[in-house]
């Protein structure tokens, strides 16, 4: 997985390996924007459906010119009612259609939660596999700028609870374009996640079209001491943290998730196997998230593994706060896994 | 019922449509009071929600249809499912949780489906099925196909926000869906006027600009006129229509009881809509209008009999998923 | 505006009353032109929906409220707060972030109260206040209390199910609340023929067999005499009103600027709302009626001037809240 | 915590200890329905309102003849529209009220998960604790006669994910009366999930009002070789797989979770500490649950103290099938832990 090296800070920007040799760099937002492209023009029955998607601010760039350059069959705006635009798109794929729904936040998706959990989830099932539903639903998570309780959250646990559907989280433009056309090319609804912080970060993005398959996660950087599993955004705080830490003499792997579900635990219980040690660092709320998961797994597969407590890197138990100090106090970053792994060698 | 065809401005429909018509209504009745019959000794092991006394709605809408329409239907969908030309084998099947039912066991009575006929399945959620119809819809109208979506859903599911929603976005687009509200006048035990403020459902379409017409539910007749004019304003790219159909449900809310013991509804209420019975209605006006004599019904539902026979017969002696069943069709 | 107060059928109104309205407009006016003054300095952290534009409706609406009448709004709330009794400096402390905001530094602009002005909260989900209204109208009633709640929301909001479910619920119960939808006529930056089939908001009621009045938004008398009949006709046990009052917002959906360079909406369309600003319009109907004089309106100016001074400056002197707040009141 | 121990199947009454030593036997229903008579005469602000609370079945007889004692002001029937009548309980719920709303299945849930999640969670994080929100929601798991896929889930850990909500899942009549009290006497919103499967079991139930504590697990029966830590109904098969083993000269300890949020971790952290093995048994499904996150917790806690990997018992990664054959094959039973238990400890 080359690509996913290619994390860097859009004030950093790093040499990266790329498999023509060539480095073609793009925005996670023109990675999302070029995916979407490509799959309109190459399959009909892929359309693109949410608020404001053919409007001037094109969802953060990422749906921009779609509506001009498709029309507005294949990139339909939408009335403010997310539970029955979500039904919608789910009837539309059981008639054989890819729509690729778009939410400007995922605070929104609860108000679509029984479609996509009781109708999305089940409608291959219920039905002994006769009907399936090949929905895609992209959500962003927020974050900064006093967003706020209601415009802030992550929410992937909700929705990797449920057998039926997938959820991927994609920390890289490379990910973030490979990613999205295989949800949209699988024939299961998957919930597509991205991470505001991440849309402006360039990276490597081959032309023309490639998948990445979802489920697997990647190793983006090897090491020996400490594994650390990060999700989305989290990734580039981790990838930082290890820098750091290098420095001290510490070696770091990190393994970028890119799936909740499926969730890679196989790879990321092969490196524990090799450090010993676990942290897991995600862009959420702690209780009953990624990090229990992983680390559960871990222990099931590998109890003898841990030569330390694993360890999680999440948001605190509150609701985002607005303010800026509270904001700042509330969002962990590469510190706190600099400071995690340090506390985890007795250091 | 009204006199005769012209009455209902119906004076080209022939004969065998009629006839097909009241045939489709008795299967239906025929078919749940097999269920009614067998459903007490408890081989038939899920929830049952019988349409016995609505029978009129689902044939006089599906009678309107040809076979690539679509349809979804909601956790009362056995009539829906005969009526748009399922199979009854694969439906008995169903109930009983066999292999060989049309969700091969996994569904139910509530999660029935037939892709092949243009049903879509059914959910259990009240108003679930409602966007996905629009949205079977608007993939019609995306790929500029000639087929017309009908959503099935009952009086409480009028009540659900996912109506609203999905009802102005079918007028806004004008797409090709045509929403049947059984107006039964009962939510499981609760009165229409406990629960909504005007209790006028067919008159909410004008809040959206569009059509809705309110008809006699136990009249097959009324039923598949308002059906054809509603079908055919959809295939002309004309949007959405609202029908209210109102029409009363003679057993309890689930399971195979009338339910007047409860004291929930009485008694008297049930026996005046049973007065009113679809299909004694449609005979009559058969018999009156020599459409079908007396022993040509008589041989109708001996046919009957033995198609559920043999799809009763079938259902038994199918096999109960293995186990290993369990774990597929979880992804596709 | 019309030319006097019969022809509004406000002929009991007082002096004093219609000088209040006029100043509480101009307090929401001007608090926002504060922001969009500071705004640049990004000192006020958070995303700011400003009302400017909108002004008449939030003030006539609460000009007809007692204190204890209960009020709910959207991200879009800066003069419903304003207009409901809700003091500057709280606000603007809200807006920085600050320990002595409304919300403690917890909400920013989307997320403001006052409960002592019975202001019960504000909601970023759209529509999802909603039905907050609607409970605390049904607690008032369960109580036998005489207090009425307005749910302030918008053009978007109406198309949620939230809004249907809500509407029939309080006029299935008679609530004591009264909705008021501010069309704007956008959401975000899709206008309403995008989103609505039928753009005819008021005309919902009538599904429900309720009030609906459609009112010009930027005449803050007209808004006041549909409101106060509203107001009435809720404390009288007789139900909800649907208030749809028509306005337009001068700045982005989001920010300090205005939009029509990003191609959404017009400059023509602004300067024609522009032209109907509701303050001006209520300047020239006070002055051709002998309400106030223009003397008298610069010294309404220049006090608020002078609260505007010494609300920002307490806001900016007061200090952040402690990184120890972040974990206090997750739980009551 | 002595009423713990009264679980009992229906059929197989068991003699418990009380502390008044008069043993007083309620079902499970029965016990919501008297907590939920004695708050509504208590308290004026405590009110009952869902979909056919007041009709002849009175869901289930948990609010059967409240109507007619407390009147139609004290116990509503709501039309159908999940979404907003959340939202108007939790409106009263700022003003001052005690709802108790009531869905017949945790299923209708996800209608309501914006009401849920983005305000009754935040509403008093979001001011700044100017508000609060007294509210209870009471869902019944369904179970067995081909339910399906849309009327037997459990959903707790969307719930439990989330700061600002409180869950809970009792599993005796006891409980069941206490928790319910305790629930609507708390100031915050609390998620409420009964299990169809309980409610005709019996055990004893003190007249009058009392309150379980919220947050707290109940050992319900002491062991030495392994821990099963068990939520709402696998109690009763926890309970029955101990009660096997013991013949086999194997000792378990049962903790009865009884809430999700917060989660008892540190009960069961000590119970490990001496067992050092873990079972942890949920009416749910796998990924993301309870299991998860308790596993992790001792992790955290006392890595050093499993010796064997710890295990979790729940539904398979399936939507619910509703034939029999594919129910049967579904729900995991008190076999399925004395299975577990056996293989844990190698026997
Ligand atoms: C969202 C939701 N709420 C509640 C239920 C429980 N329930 C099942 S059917 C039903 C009544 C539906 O009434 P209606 O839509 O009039 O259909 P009918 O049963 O009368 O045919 C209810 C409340 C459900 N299945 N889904
Ligand atoms: C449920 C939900 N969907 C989408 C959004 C994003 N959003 C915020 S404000 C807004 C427009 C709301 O329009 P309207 O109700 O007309 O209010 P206005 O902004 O015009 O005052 C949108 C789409 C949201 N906050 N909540
Ligand atoms: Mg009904
Ligand atoms: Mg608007």
């Amino acid at each position: 997985m080359p690509w996913t090296k290619s994390i860097s800070k859009p004030d950093a920007p790093k040499k990266t390996a790329s498999n023509t040799g060539i480095e073609r760099r793009l925005k996670y937002s023109e990675a999302i924007l070029e995916a979407t492209a490509e799959l309109l023009a190459s399959d009909p029955n892929v359309f693109v459906i949410g608020e404001g998607v053919d409007d001037s601010g094109g969802v953060f760039g990422t749906t921009r010119g779609l509506a001009e350059r498709f029309g507005p069959k294949r990139v339909l705006d939408t009335p403010l009612a997310e539970n029955a635009m979500t039904g919608i798109a789910i009837g539309a794929a059981i008639a054989g259609m890819r729509p690729i729904l778009v939410h400007m936040r995922m605070d929104f998706t609860p108000l679509s939660m029984d479609q996509i959990i009781n109708h999305a989830a089940k409608w291959h099932y219920m039905f002994g596999g006769r009907a399936k539903v090949p929905l895609t639903i992209r959500g962003i998570i927020g974050r900064g700028w006093g967003s706020g309780a209601q415009h802030s959250q992550s929410l992937h646990p909700l929705f990797a609870h449920i057998p039926g559907l997938k959820v991927v989280m994609p920390a890289t433009p490379y990910d973030a374009k490979g990613l999205l056309r295989s949800a949209v090319l699988d024939d299961n609804p998957v919930i597509f996640i991205e991470h505001r912080r991440l849309f402006d970060i360039a990276g490597h993005v081959p032309e023309g079209p490639y998948t990445v398959e979802i489920g697997k996660a990647a190793v983006s950087r090897y090491g020996t001491d400490v594994t650390i599993a990060a999700l989305s955004q989290m990734n580039i705080e981790a990838l930082a943290a290890a820098e750091t830490l290098e420095n001290d003499g510490i070696s770091c792997e990190v393994i970028d998730l890119r799936s909740v579900k499926p969730l890679d635990s196989a790879l990321v219980t092969s490196s524990v196997r090799k450090t010993g040690r676990l942290i897991v660092a995600e862009p959420g709320w702690r209780d009953f998230a990624v990090g229990a998961e992983l680390i559960t797994r871990v222990a099931e597969e590998a109890i003898d593994a841990f030569r330390a407590a694993p360890m999680r890197i999440t948001l605190p138990e509150c609701p985002t706060p607005a303010g800026p100090s509270l904001e700042e106090a509330f969002y962990p970053g590469s510190i706190d896994i600099t400071a995690a792994v340090k506390r985890l060698l007795n250091k | 019922m009204r006199n005769d065809l012209s009455s209902y401005g119906l004076t080209t429909m022939t004969k065998p449509l009629l006839v097909r018509i009241y045939v489709t209504m008795l299967r239906i009745r025929m078919f749940e009071e097999k269920i009614v019959e067998l459903y007490p000794t408890q081989e038939m092991k899920c929830p049952v929600h019988l349409c016995i006394g609505q029978e009129a709605i689902a044939t006089g809408v599906c009678a309107t249809l040809e076979k690539k329409d679509y349809v979804f239907s909601n956790h009362r969908g056995h009539g829906h499912l005969l009526a748009k030309g399922c199979l009854m084998g694969p439906l008995f099947a169903e109930i009983y949780g066999k292999a060989t039912g049309c969700s091969r066991g996994k569904g139910g009575s509530m999660h029935l489906i037939d892709i092949d006929n243009g049903i879509m399945g059914t959910s259990a959620i009240v108003g679930g099925g409602i966007p996905l119809g629009v949205g079977s819809a608007l993939a019609s109208q995306l790929r500029n196909e000639d087929r017309v979506t009908v959503i099935f859903f009952g009086d409480g599911a009028f009540e659900e926000g996912a109506f609203y929603e999905s009802f102005n976005f079918a007028a806004l687009k004008s797409l090709p869906v045509v929403f049947v509200c059984e107006n039964n006048f009962y939510a499981t035990n609760s009165p229409q006027n406990a629960r909504q403020a005007a209790c006028r459902i067919s008159d909410t379409a004008s809040a959206f600009g569009s059509r809705g017409v309110c008809v006699d539910g136990n009249d097959v007749l009324e039923v598949y006129k308002a059906a054809a004019d509603a079908v055919l304003h959809a295939r002309k790219g004309l949007g959405p229509t609202l029908i209210e159909a109102r029409t009363y449900r003679w057993k309890g809310h689930v399971g195979h009881e009338p339910d007047y013991a409860n004291g929930d509804r009485t008694k008297e209420e049930l026996d005046d809509w049973i007065k009113r019975c679809p299909i004694d209605a449609m005979s009559g006006f058969m018999l009156k209008n020599n459409i079908a004599s007396a022993d040509e019904m008589v041989r109708v539902k001996n046919a009957i009999d033995a198609e559920i026979e043999a799809a009763v017969g079938f259902a038994r002696r199918s096999p109960l998923p293995a186990p290993t069943e369990l774990l597929t069709d979880v992804y596709a």
